[in-house]
């Protein structure tokens, strides 16, 4: 997968029509094979950009920060970046005229040790859900990848048909008894160091003022001990229960490699199961599980 | 109130032991119309129920973040109680329904992460169930004193 | 350092409410003997813990010439001093550490006329210095007091104020930025208060300032509009702190700590450091 | 500096450390979660004393903990009971093995911000009581500049007993300071002297190991230039792509930045440190909403002037060692490196 090309032509487009006054894509960081987000402001620097399969930081987290608020901004999103672009604009986070977004067929990207990640091999959605342009082709357009809020199925596209998988490890964990489990996620706690860089790097987190975050908040202290990361972890991924699409930023920001996917997991897997919802950002204007509701909703373990 | 005279040791972690007499305490989160309500006409009824249970009123059960459940298991509560109207009885016309999928994804969540999900409870009390309240609270008291202690790092911070 | 963070138990003394959101705190030592001991000059400031709440940094508003108590005057701003203007009553016990930084050039404006310019709770650390040269009359020559706020309801020190415009030997200027019905005095913002009104000689005057960031620019252009010196312009900085020793890393403004090298700035030390204050 | 030097092969250095580590309480990586971090150990099996620097957290925790207790307190109705804290973890004789040279030269750095004016003294105690074991690397990771910064990497006394992995599979193990070399008489036994013999070899490999660096700077124009640019629009080039996401200086062994904060239940409470970092947008924010640095590249500015500028106007030393953790750690990719280089140009 290298689209580099394309998207350099896009970009250069863009600027030459005047549509944009900010480009967000990938440039690679000039030492080893890593790419580092590019924030392009002119015609000039389009050289730079390039797009292969180790783009793997999910652009729309920087449609929160300064340098492209009220800007005109060009975006490049993969399958999963489309999904939390979506639920972004679904919340009103960006305005969706201020955006040109050049969606990607993507085909998996890679991690520092050039193995394909493993949201990528059990993608369901690799293809770009909102674009003004698509670059690359997997033989369907963006809309007809997607078909109903759905039971069994969610997708149906020509030629195969992805299916919900429970994700492996979440399932080899559930299978453990009680005491593992709380073995296996006190040691999480245990090593998370408090740094918040997985909800700075969530795209989804855009908060002004962070339920965890010690300034803010009346509930939280931020003191780095165990109880208070399974207080901020906790809280976090239930916050995002219902709106996670799985880029895994926050487990590549994570200093302590903590397996953060897991939580998401779970929550994505509950919400499926229990209530039907199709996963999160798929349908523009769909909002996340936790904001709707259905009479038939489960609620035999209410008393 | 019969005292528990066997040693009870959290299903969690088995080597907390809970202290003689131990009793757990319960955070009760109740809703302003229904459950809080329910509460009241439970005591003015003079029907007993346990003492363990401390109730904060809220406004909808809806109101209640998954947030505060984290943060009471974390500090004090060795169990929690989330009460609302019944569904369709909501005040607000329909907040008991997003909370009851929050509620269902935390306790799975818990679950998952090791901690029995017996700790977090819910129920549909409303104003008129004044004897519905006190079995509901007597059967969570009973529930979370099977489950034991919950040390949830406490011990580490807190022992004096 | 966990020791050196450790603060020391206060008894409050009494509440005074000054304005709507001010309300100023009159401390003691828990312990008895301590009060003596603690030693600190007009300027310098403490770090004030609400226990289970958090840590404030504020600067003492008493002079030490005024024995056996200090103030604090707090603002209700943030979660913690929210939490102190909610929960703190007559009786009741805090921490304290401190006192840190550096304080006022007494030495250099002995035998000066003094100008003192504040603006809503930045009398606070003014009055400490104010105490302290009314209670050593003699050694400075006139004495001007120009102080600010937003209305008449804003303004901190009500009483005090009042005994400091009976003293014959101070002149004491108020102001309020809009004009009020009952209000008698000045109206305006201090910078032209101080132009139109005050009108100060440069000779041999030094000039002391406290305020909102904003309030204290605009006082700084219009002194130098009049003719004082940098070195003659004496104004205090407020940073974030969290431990007040010069360690945690979060009062720096170029190499220069505010815990340490603070929060006492002349005008010309101010010149020197980068603009990210 | 005492200069003895012993050769041993690869068991014997394998013995050397089980015999440090039965004697001793002491310090190496351990692995969880493909990340390794300095914790205490019983067994060599448990550890790697060869971890990868871009995969280790620094061993700044074991110094300056990622969360201390400064007091514990309760509130009765008679009053307020300011408690001691439990004896400090850390502060018992130890030994840390496995740790890099850079990680050691931090240590030297942090010593001047510690021991100035407020003395820390449990920071001192740690200090004092604690034997570094260090193997000196043989080939640069990709992000590491350590030898292009303001110290002497080759005979850096920061560590008390240098490994080095010799040719023909030997091994020295080399004391460098006083401390280290009363320690090492212990544990003698088994080895070979090889005062004056190995000190071509050891040069040797210094020298591959000073010539495999990708990254190299002079830390001395950086200084320079970035002393006079405060105010050039690059910093916010190069801060664009930065999420903000505080990781680099959680994992940096040098930055020292921390906040105080209470955690209360009921009457009890405890007060902890633990650490802060300047990235964040709340970090300098006070109540009245006033925030000195409000945007990302002037938090960024103040990082990178505070490792290379500040702190050296204080201090005389640079913030920063060359470890390059914040770069492999940084979920965007961004090099301390470059940023510094790019900006001074």
């Amino acid at each position: 997968m290298d689209y580099t090309k394309q998207i350099q032509e896009i970009a250069a487009k863009l600027f030459a029509e005047d549509k944009i006054d900010a480009f967000v894509g990938y440039r690679m960081t000039g030492f080893d094979k890593n790419q580092v987000p590019a924030i392009i402001t002119g015609a000039d620097d389009v050289s730079k950009l390039v797009f292969n399969d180790k783009s793997v930081f999910n652009l729309s987290n920087y449609l929160k920060h300064e340098h492209t608020r009220n800007k005109r901004v060009g975006l490049v999103v993969k399958g999963c970046d489309s999904r939390s672009l979506n639920l972004l604009l679904t919340e009103s986070q960006v305005k969706r005229e201020k955006l040109y977004v050049v969606g990607i067929a993507c085909d998996g990207v890679v991690d520092d040790e050039g193995k394909k990640m493993q949201n990528c091999v059990e993608c369901m959605f690799p293809d770009a859900v909102v674009a003004d342009e698509m670059v690359g082709n997997h033989g369907r357009s963006g809309s007809e990848t997607l078909i109903q809020t759905g039971s069994e199925t969610l997708i149906q596209t020509g030629s195969e048909t992805p299916i919900y998988k429970i994700n492996a490890d979440v399932l080899d964990l559930g299978s453990k008894d009680l005491v593992q489990r709380r073995e296996y996620f006190e040691e999480v706690f245990e090593n998370c160091i408090r740094c918040n860089a997985c909800r700075h790097s969530c795209p989804l987190c855009y908060c002004a003022k962070c339920c965890i975050d010690q300034e803010t908040s009346t509930l939280y202290n931020g003191a780095n001990t165990t109880s208070s990361a399974f207080h901020a972890l906790m809280t976090w991924s239930l916050h995002l229960a219902g709106r996670c699409v799985d880029c895994r930023n926050c487990e590549k920001a994570c200093p302590s490699h903590l397996p953060l996917h897991l939580l998401h997991k779970q929550n994505e897997q509950v919400i499926y199961e229990n209530f039907q919802e199709h996963l999160a950002g798929v349908h523009e204007g769909d909002r996340g599980a936790f904001y709707k509701y259905s009479m038939k909703d489960p609620d035999d373990f209410i008393m | 109130m019969e005292t528990v005279t066997n040693q009870l040791v959290s299903i969690e972690k088995p080597e907390i032991v809970a202290p003689p007499n131990w009793e757990p305490v319960i955070m009760g989160i109740l809703c302003n119309w229904c459950s809080y309500a329910g509460s009241d006409l439970t005591g003015t009824s003079r029907i007993q129920y346990p003492p363990n249970i401390r109730i904060i009123r809220v406004p909808c059960s809806s109101r209640v973040d998954p947030w505060f459940l984290i943060k009471s298991l974390q500090t004090t509560a060795d169990g929690v109680l989330v009460s609302g109207c019944h569904p369709g009885d909501c005040h607000y016309i329909s907040g008991n329904y997003y909370a009851r999928r929050r509620f269902l994804v935390t306790k799975k969540l818990l679950n998952f992460i090791g901690y029995h999900e017996n700790r977090i409870q819910f129920s549909w009390v409303s104003a008129a169930e004044g004897p519905k309240f006190a079995k509901v609270v007597a059967k969570v008291t009973e529930d979370i004193k099977k489950l034991g202690p919950l040390h949830l790092y406490k011990k580490e911070n807190f022992e004096k | 350092m966990e020791q050196l963070l450790v603060p020391m138990i206060c008894k409050i003394d009494k509440v005074i409410q000054e304005t709507p959101d001010v309300r100023t705190y009159r401390l003691k030592f828990r312990e008895e003997g301590r009060m003596e001991n603690f030693k600190w000059m007009p300027g310098q400031f403490v770090e004030f813990s609400l226990l289970g709440s958090g840590e404030c940094t504020f600067c003492i508003a008493s002079s030490s010439t005024r024995k056996g108590y200090f103030d604090c005057s707090i603002k209700r701003a943030g979660i913690v001093t929210a939490d102190i203007h909610n929960g703190l009553e007559e009786g009741d016990e805090v921490g304290i550490r401190g006192p840190y930084g550096n304080w006022f050039p007494l030495d250099d404006i002995k035998g000066k006329n003094l100008l003192f310019i504040g603006g809503g709770i930045g009398l606070a650390p003014l009055r400490s210095l104010i105490q302290y040269c009314i209670d050593n009359r003699s050694d400075y020559k006139d004495f001007t007091i120009l102080y600010g706020a937003r209305t008449s309801s804003d303004l901190c020190y009500k009483d005090e104020i009042k005994e400091w415009q009976d003293n014959k030997s101070l002149k004491v200027i108020l102001t309020i930025d809009k004009p009020e019905d009952t209000w008698s005095s000045n109206v305006g913002v201090v910078p032209k208060i101080l132009e139109e009104v005050v009108k100060p000689g440069i000779a041999n005057t030094k000039v002391i300032t406290c305020g909102p960031p904003i309030m204290i620019k605009y006082t700084i252009l219009s002194l130098k509009k009049l003719g004082f010196a940098d070195p003659d312009i004496i104004t205090t900085l407020e940073m974030k702190m969290q431990c007040g020793l010069g360690k945690c890393g979060r009062c720096n403004i170029g190499s220069t700590y505010v815990c340490k090298d603070g929060p006492v700035f002349t005008n010309e030390d101010l010149q020197r450091l980068p603009d990210e204050f | 500096m005492s200069v003895e030097i012993f050769v041993t092969d690869k068991a014997g250095l394998q013995k050397f450390y089980e015999a440090v580590i039965a004697k001793n309480e002491t310090y190496a990586p351990v692995e969880k979660f493909g990340k390794y971090d300095f914790k205490r150990v019983t067994s060599l099996s448990t550890c790697n004393p060869d971890s990868p620097i871009a995969k280790t957290m620094s061993a700044k925790p074991l110094f300056f903990p990622r969360s201390a207790k400064i007091m514990k307190y309760t509130a009765t109705s008679a009053g307020t009971d300011v408690m001691e804290t439990d004896e400090d973890p850390l502060a018992g004789k130890r030994v840390i093995i496995g740790m890099k040279h850079c990680d050691a030269r931090s240590l030297q750095v942090l010593d001047k911000v510690y021991n100035w004016d407020f003395i820390d003294t449990d920071y001192q105690k740690r200090r004092q009581n604690t034997i570094i074991i260090s193997t000196r690397c043989d080939k640069a990771e990709i992000h590491c500049f350590c030898t292009s910064l303001d110290y002497d990497v080759e005979n850096l006394d920061a560590l008390d007993i240098l490994i080095v992995n010799g040719k023909d599979e030997k091994i020295y193990i080399n004391a460098r300071t006083e401390k280290g070399g009363s320690f090492l008489k212990e544990y003698i036994a088994g080895l070979t002297s090889a005062n004056g013999a190995a000190d071509g070899e050891l040069k040797q490999q210094y020298n591959a190991f000073a010539a495999s660096f990708r990254l190299k700077m002079n830390y001395k124009e950086v200084n320079e230039k970035l002393a006079k640019i405060f105010d050039t629009p690059e910093f916010e080039n190069v801060s664009a792509n930065c999420v903000s996401c505080n990781t680099c200086a959680f994992v940096c062994p040098t930055c020292h930045c921390f906040k105080i904060s209470d955690e209360k239940v009921r009457d009890t409470g405890v007060r902890y440190k633990s650490y802060d970092s300047c990235n964040n947008g709340y970090f300098t924010l006070m109540a009245g909403g006033h925030n000195p640095r409000p945007a990302k590249y002037r938090r960024w500015r103040q990082r990178a002037m505070h490792k290379f500028v500040y702190y050296k106007e204080r201090f005389g030393e640079n913030l920063c060692v060359g470890c390059g953790k914040c770069t492999t750690s940084c979920p965007v990719n961004i090099s301390i490196f470059e940023v510094v280089n790019q900006v001074a140009q």
